[in-house]
């Protein structure tokens, strides 16, 4: 299992934990069966086949990249099963099989442009890793700034995995944008931040807004190269809620004091908690029960109040701009307010019109 | 115009990197037809060593990188690769076996994530378009080359290096004593290594998956200079070094990876050899 | 065929062959007749095994020419030499070890035929795939891995090949190096017998060998032809005596031991 | 050089037609050895393992055998040509992108397909618009690789690049033709690739009918590959590969031209991918760049080399060991997996290089002598 893919499994066990010592659902403990996509689409596939056909489990809880998601889509549409998806994604996708509880874009992607178009933020770079979740992104990136009086001074795309930034950072600097809109994957941030950093870029003068940087890849990126840098997402460690509390509390119980908790993390053991709050609702683990029973479902969560959407089966969130501190930790510096209800089409956005 | 300006620096510095990378390999690949798949694990393992001796000194972590990466390449040399001399292409997927042992280790011993390797101060800032750190993987390219070839050309155990390299055979019969050089080849070749690890904990990412990023382009740089050629390695990076930049500018990073790839098999028609060939008359 | 000496086969003009500056061939001229038995001989360096590699196609000569019949061979690939009949061995016999001998041989006779028909099992063995297991007296080990046969065996059945190919000319690189006293004899008359038929050229630096079944020499030195005639006039020669003689026997020890 | 030997499975010698005293004929068992072990490998895979095996461990074994079909091309270029391959990926890529587009076309039916409408296409690419007829999209699962596997061959092997080179280039090939895929989303899917799909000439793909279907269909190819390969390789063709192998520069002074030869077999292996391809997209259900990069490339090769590369059975048992193994240690113990499959390449490189089958012919061989020397 790659890196982040094993500490939402670790956040998973960690709720199935908790709500088995609290009694289990409708009075029988969860019983996770583990399996690893290997950052493999077709195994993602493979091991989802397995799970249901011949462990006939009651629900899939994974998936990583938006590939593995698309991978998964139709083992679980054919064969009726549910999955839940913890991570932020592209949007445009609203499957009856499966449960969405990271952002979509109308609760990521959207905020982090009002929030630079709020701080005067006119003129953007974007730069992203060569897939799908960058590419879409950025297309409702550049129709949000044509509605909006923005400007998209570039827009490039490098390979999965690439680490020689120099070009692209020279490129960014010569169309001198007032802030880069960053949608890069994994490793690649760490050469680009490194990069930029060491090109004399700093935060002040033109900060980076990430969507794919979280408590975890800090570290590896080095705080000092990222520190000052914006990200967006709906949930930080330092999120003020008792719940989370509660949550980043158990998780350095179990898993070490020195481990940190972050967005995918949560909206994984969100998940768990919402699929079995489902179930006692429906009284069953039948998929089309838990899925009737689903809608509507609201209990409050680390990164605060969240609802299940029964149409499209995304979930309310609210969404959080945050600025990455010398600790490794990030502030938030913004919120929505309340939640944003899910969008994944963008139907609500007169700007989004042209975009599906 | 700037902009396309500052790409020949910028160039250069992708070539250093290049040559770093793949200086090594023109001596295990060139000289003894070693196709080490674990290489890039060796750049990570120096990597690493700078990640571990952070606190104690950048500077330090060169010299120890280097005698970390060349000992397990002389462990890899002795243990394995010595039974498979005259099988290439058999050692190629003996190494990928030990390069994924390597990045499992790797990451059993220092967790999956990337770690953190800060930067010295003293290489902060930069000139023009080109921050220090930078510079100074060029200045650290142009010493390993100097180096080298001052080892190969000024002492007696370079020379029976290069002995080796032109007719095994013959240095055999003139009581070079081959198997001992096989060793110091390796030691040296893996070591490099180990200090173009250090060197891109400046500019990337330090994780398991570190090695896997660098060894296509390192082998494709040795393709491209000819085998066990300083000058030609040499010129091969820098040259690739170049069309990367320029292709990307123009283009963008995805194309430029293809277009070098197509460049390198126009090259080949014209040179199936590589830039330079050492000339020999027996039959393969 | 018939002897015509007169009728020339192979003509080498101004062949010159540098490596690195080195002149390994500097302006050879040589010309053989159809049908003729030639020997080539020369201290090392001299470059008769460089000659030979021009010949086939091997290496590329920086200057002169190499007609064979009315065709230019330089500058042509190697496998096209061999198609308009030029045929050869190497110092180091070079037969597939995986194969039988008769595969060997078989595949030797089938260069002329069209790609795809290669792609049909064998039927049975072609005439001349006979015929070279009889001149080269390997039947009994038809269906022997080439790689079990000995040092002889292996030279004889690369002549054996070159038998099969059917070649107007045939060009043997010190076919008795190495091999033991019984092995030579029964190389010599192997070579008497073949070059009844065949026009061949011999690269030997045995003294003794040459002596027994020699017609005509030509001696090279330092990349020209020094001489040309036969062995008794090459051997009075007191500028072969001087440059040759006294270190091939040296040599000749050499290659033995 | 060290010696070989066909494997149990992979035939004795070849009977002459007209009996040439050198040649003896091979004992009766020995000519029989061959059909039978075929025989009882071809009932055991079409008849007992379709009745025994639940259907998600038949698709799995399905899988397998898409590889094997791989693999057995590796051992054609690999095992018996000596040409390392490392971008065998390619082809089977080609081949699985083809059929996925006349798939994914035929599924939208006139509409455009799903990941075109995300990623912001309008209208149908020229370059998808053929691929709607079936008979066009199957040509091209094999002229595709073929073409591309020729014109990189000739490219390559006139100019006599070869061994370490040529694997590296290959390998390079294959990282080119994934950056190349995934760069290109609108046409190709980007890193998702192609997937979903319903409907497979009239079948619903997903049925468990369908993918036992599929099983014995793929199963069929393989059985009917493997025994063109044994054809080719006792031909004249397949001694003149061997030849090339052991001595490609005396081969031209045989009087061939050795690119030639290579070319056209490193066409043939590549066909036979793009077939594995095309039969891979329905049994798994998708098709992307993941699946033809470096790293699967580089697993196919070491499957060939494990099952033991110079018996063409030995090419198609180690895919499906290999494959076999990959999920079962990926089921069972996930963390060790990597440490396995390295130590498990490194001892079989080190201590069977002619892999299991080899390892099983030296066993064999020394049981019947212990046999007779009793």
């Amino acid at each position: 299992m790659a890196i982040s893919e094993v500490t939402v499994k670790d956040a998973e066990l960690l709720a199935i934990d908790e709500i088995n010592a609290a009694g289990g659902v409708l009075g029988k403990k969860i019983e996770p069966v583990i399996e690893d996509g290997a950052s493999d689409w077709p195994t993602f596939a493979e091991k989802a086949t397995k799970l249901i056909a011949q462990d006939r489990v009651a629900t899939v809880f994974g998936g990583w990249t938006s590939a593995s998601r698309k991978a998964m889509l139709p083992v679980f549409e054919k064969r009726k099963a549910l999955l839940w998806y913890p991570v932020q994604y592209e949007g445009l996708e609203s499957s009856p099989y499966i449960f969405y509880t990271g952002a979509t874009t109308n609760q990521q992607i959207v905020p982090g442009l009002d929030y630079l178009k709020e701080k005067g933020k006119k003129k953007l770079f974007l730069v992203g890793s060569d897939y799908v979740f960058p590419r879409t992104a950025n297309k409702i990136i550049k129709a949000y700034a044509a509605a909006n009086g923005m400007q998209i001074l570039g827009e490039e795309y490098t390979p999965l995995g690439h680490t020689e930034y120099s070009t692209l950072v020279n490129k960014v600097i010569e169309a001198k944008p007032d802030a880069v809109f960053n949608t890069l994957n994994g490793d690649s941030n760490v050469a680009f931040f490194k990069q930029l950093k060491s090109a004399g870029v700093t935060a002040d003068q033109m900060p980076v807004m990430s969507v794919s940087v979280a408590e975890e890849e800090v570290k590896g990126i080095g705080v000092d190269n990222i520190a000052g840098q914006l990200v967006a997402w709906n949930y930080y460690q330092t999120t003020d809620t008792p719940e989370n509390q509660k949550f980043v509390a158990a998780f350095k119980a179990k898993y070490g004091a020195d481990k940190v908790t972050s967005d995918p993390m949560e909206a994984g053991y969100n998940a768990v908690y919402l699929w079995a709050e489902a179930v006692k609702k429906a009284g069953s683990t039948d998929v089309e029960a838990v899925k009737k029973a689903a809608a509507g479902v609201t209990l409050a969560r680390p990164e605060g109040q969240v609802t299940i959407d029964g149409d499209n089966q995304h979930v309310y969130k609210t969404a959080r701009i945050g600025v990455v501190q010398p600790d490794g930790q990030i502030k938030e510096v913004w919120n929505s307010g309340k939640p944003i209800k899910p969008d994944p089409y963008l139907k609500t956005y007169s700007w989004a019109g042209g975009l599906v | 115009m700037e902009g396309v300006l500052n790409q020949l620096p910028i160039g250069l510095s992708i070539g250093a990197v290049l040559l770093l990378i793949a200086l090594g390999l023109t001596f295990t690949f060139g000289q003894m037809g070693v196709i080490n798949m674990a290489h890039g694990e060796f750049i990570m393992a120096g990597a690493y060593t700078a990640y571990l001796l952070q606190s104690v000194g950048f500077l330090i972590a060169l010299p120890a990188a280097f005698g970390v990466a060349g000992v397990m390449g002389l462990v890899l040399e002795r243990l394995l690769i010595r039974h498979f001399y005259g099988r290439p292409l058999d050692t190629l997927l003996l190494t990928w076996g030990v390069s994924l042992v390597l990045q499992q280790a790797a990451r059993d011993l220092f967790g999956a994530p990337n770690v953190q390797v800060v930067s010295p101060t003293w290489l902060r800032g930069g000139v023009g378009i080109l921050p220090y750190n930078r510079l100074f993987i060029m200045a650290l390219a142009v010493l390993s080359v100097v180096a080298i070839w001052a080892y190969l050309h000024r002492t007696g155990q370079g020379r029976r290096m290069r002995a080796v390299m032109q007719n095994r055979r013959l240095a055999a019969t003139s009581g070079i004593n081959t198997g001992r050089v096989d060793q110091v080849t390796f030691f040296i070749g893996s070591g490099l290594a180990g200090i173009a690890g250090v060197a891109l904990t400046l500019i990337g990412p330090v994780g398991p998956t570190l090695g896997t990023y660098y060894i296509v382009d390192a082998f494709l740089v040795v393709v491209a200079g000819g085998l066990g050629q300083l000058k030609g390695a040499v010129l091969a990076a820098l040259g690739l070094g170049l069309l990367n930049s320029y292709a990307e500018f123009w283009s963008d990073a995805s194309l430029a990876k293809v277009i070098v790839f197509v460049a390198i098999i126009g090259f080949l028609q014209l040179r199936p050899q590589g830039l330079f060939v050492l000339r020999s008359r027996a039959l393969s | 065929m018939t002897d015509e000496s007169e009728d020339v086969l192979l003509a080498v003009t101004g062949l010159e062959v540098a490596f690195d500056g080195f002149k390994a061939l500097d302006g050879v001229d040589l010309s053989v007749g159809r049908g003729e038995l030639r020997f080539l001989i020369g201290p090392n360096g001299a470059g008769k095994t460089t000659l030979i590699d021009v010949v086939t196609g091997l290496t590329r000569p920086t200057g002169g020419s190499v007609r064979f019949g009315d065709e230019e061979l330089v500058g042509r690939r190697e496998h096209e030499i061999v198609r308009l009949g030029v045929g050869r061995t190497f110092q180091t016999s070079v037969v597939f070890e995986e194969l039988t001998v008769l595969e060997n041989l078989d595949l030797a006779a089938s260069f002329r035929r069209p790609l795809w028909s290669l792609l049909r099992r064998r039927r049975g063995v072609s005439e001349a795939v006979e015929r070279a297991l009889e001149t080269t007296g390997l039947q009994s080990l038809a269906s022997s891995r080439a790689g079990v046969l000995s040092h002889g065996q292996r030279q004889w059945l690369e002549i054996g090949m070159l038998i099969a190919q059917e070649p107007r000319l045939l060009l043997l690189d010190e076919p008795v190096a190495g091999m033991a006293q019984d092995e030579r004899a029964r190389t010599g008359e192997l070579l008497t017998q073949v070059a009844r038929d065949h026009t061949v050229i011999v690269v030997e630096h045995d003294m003794d060998f040459l002596r027994r079944y020699a017609s005509m020499v030509t001696v090279l030195h330092e990349g020209r032809v020094l001489m040309e005639g036969s062995v008794e006039q090459v051997r009075a020669d007191p500028r072969v005596q001087e440059i040759y003689l006294g270190r091939a026997r040296e040599e000749a020890e050499d290659a033995v031991r | 050089m060290t010696a070989f030997q066909d494997s149990t499975v992979a035939a004795p010698a070849e009977p002459p037609a007209r009996p040439v005293p050198a040649e003896p004929a091979p004992a009766r068992w020995t000519r029989l050895r061959g059909p039978a072990v075929f025989t009882a490998v071809a009932v055991l895979m079409l008849v007992v393992a379709p009745l025994a095996l639940e259907p998600f461990r038949l698709g799995l074994l399905a899988k397998y055998l898409c590889y094997a079909i791989v693999a057995l091309g590796i051992g054609l270029t690999w095992g018996q040509g000596g040409m390392l391959t490392l971008g065998q990926g390619v082809f089977f890529g080609l081949g699985g992108y083809a059929m996925g587009m006349y798939l994914k076309l035929h599924d939208a039916g006139g509409d455009l397909p799903d990941f075109m409408v995300w990623s912001g296409v309008d209208h149908l690419p020229a370059l998808w618009r053929p691929f709607g007829n079936p008979v066009f999209a199957l040509a091209m699962v094999v002229v595709l690789p073929v073409a591309v596997a020729l014109l990189l061959g000739v490219l390559v092997f006139r100019q006599r690049v070869r061994g370490a080179y040529f694997a590296i280039l290959t390998q390079a090939l294959a990282a080119a033709l994934v950056i190349l895929l995934v760069g290109q989303q609108g046409l190709t899917g980007g890193t998702n690739g192609l997937t979903n799909f319903f409907d497979f000439f009239g079948n619903d793909v997903a049925a468990d009918g369908t993918q036992r279907g599929l099983y014995v269909l793929v199963a069929a190819v393989l059985g009917v590959l493997y025994l063109g390969a044994r054809q080719l390789v006792r031909s004249r063709f397949g001694r003149l590969l061997l030849a090339i192998r052991d001595g490609e520069d005396r081969v031209r002074f045989l009087g061939y031209d050795p690119a030639a030869v290579k070319t056209v077999t490193f066409a043939i292996s590549a066909g036979m991918a793009g077939i594995a391809g095309a039969l891979f997209v329905p049994v798994v259900g998708i098709i992307s760049p993941a699946l033809l990069g470096v790293v699967p490339s580089l697993e196919l090769v070491v499957g060939v080399a494990v099952g033991g590369r110079y018996a063409l059975a030995g090419a198609v048992l180690g895919a499906v060991v290999m494959g076999y193994a990959k999920t079962y240690f990926s089921e069972e113990l996930p963390e060790a997996w990597l440490y396995l499959q390295g130590a498990l390449f490194i001892l079989v490189m080190t201590l069977a290089p002619k892999g299991l089958t080899g390892l099983a012919v030296t066993l064999w061989r020394s049981v019947t002598r212990r046999r007779a020397a009793a």
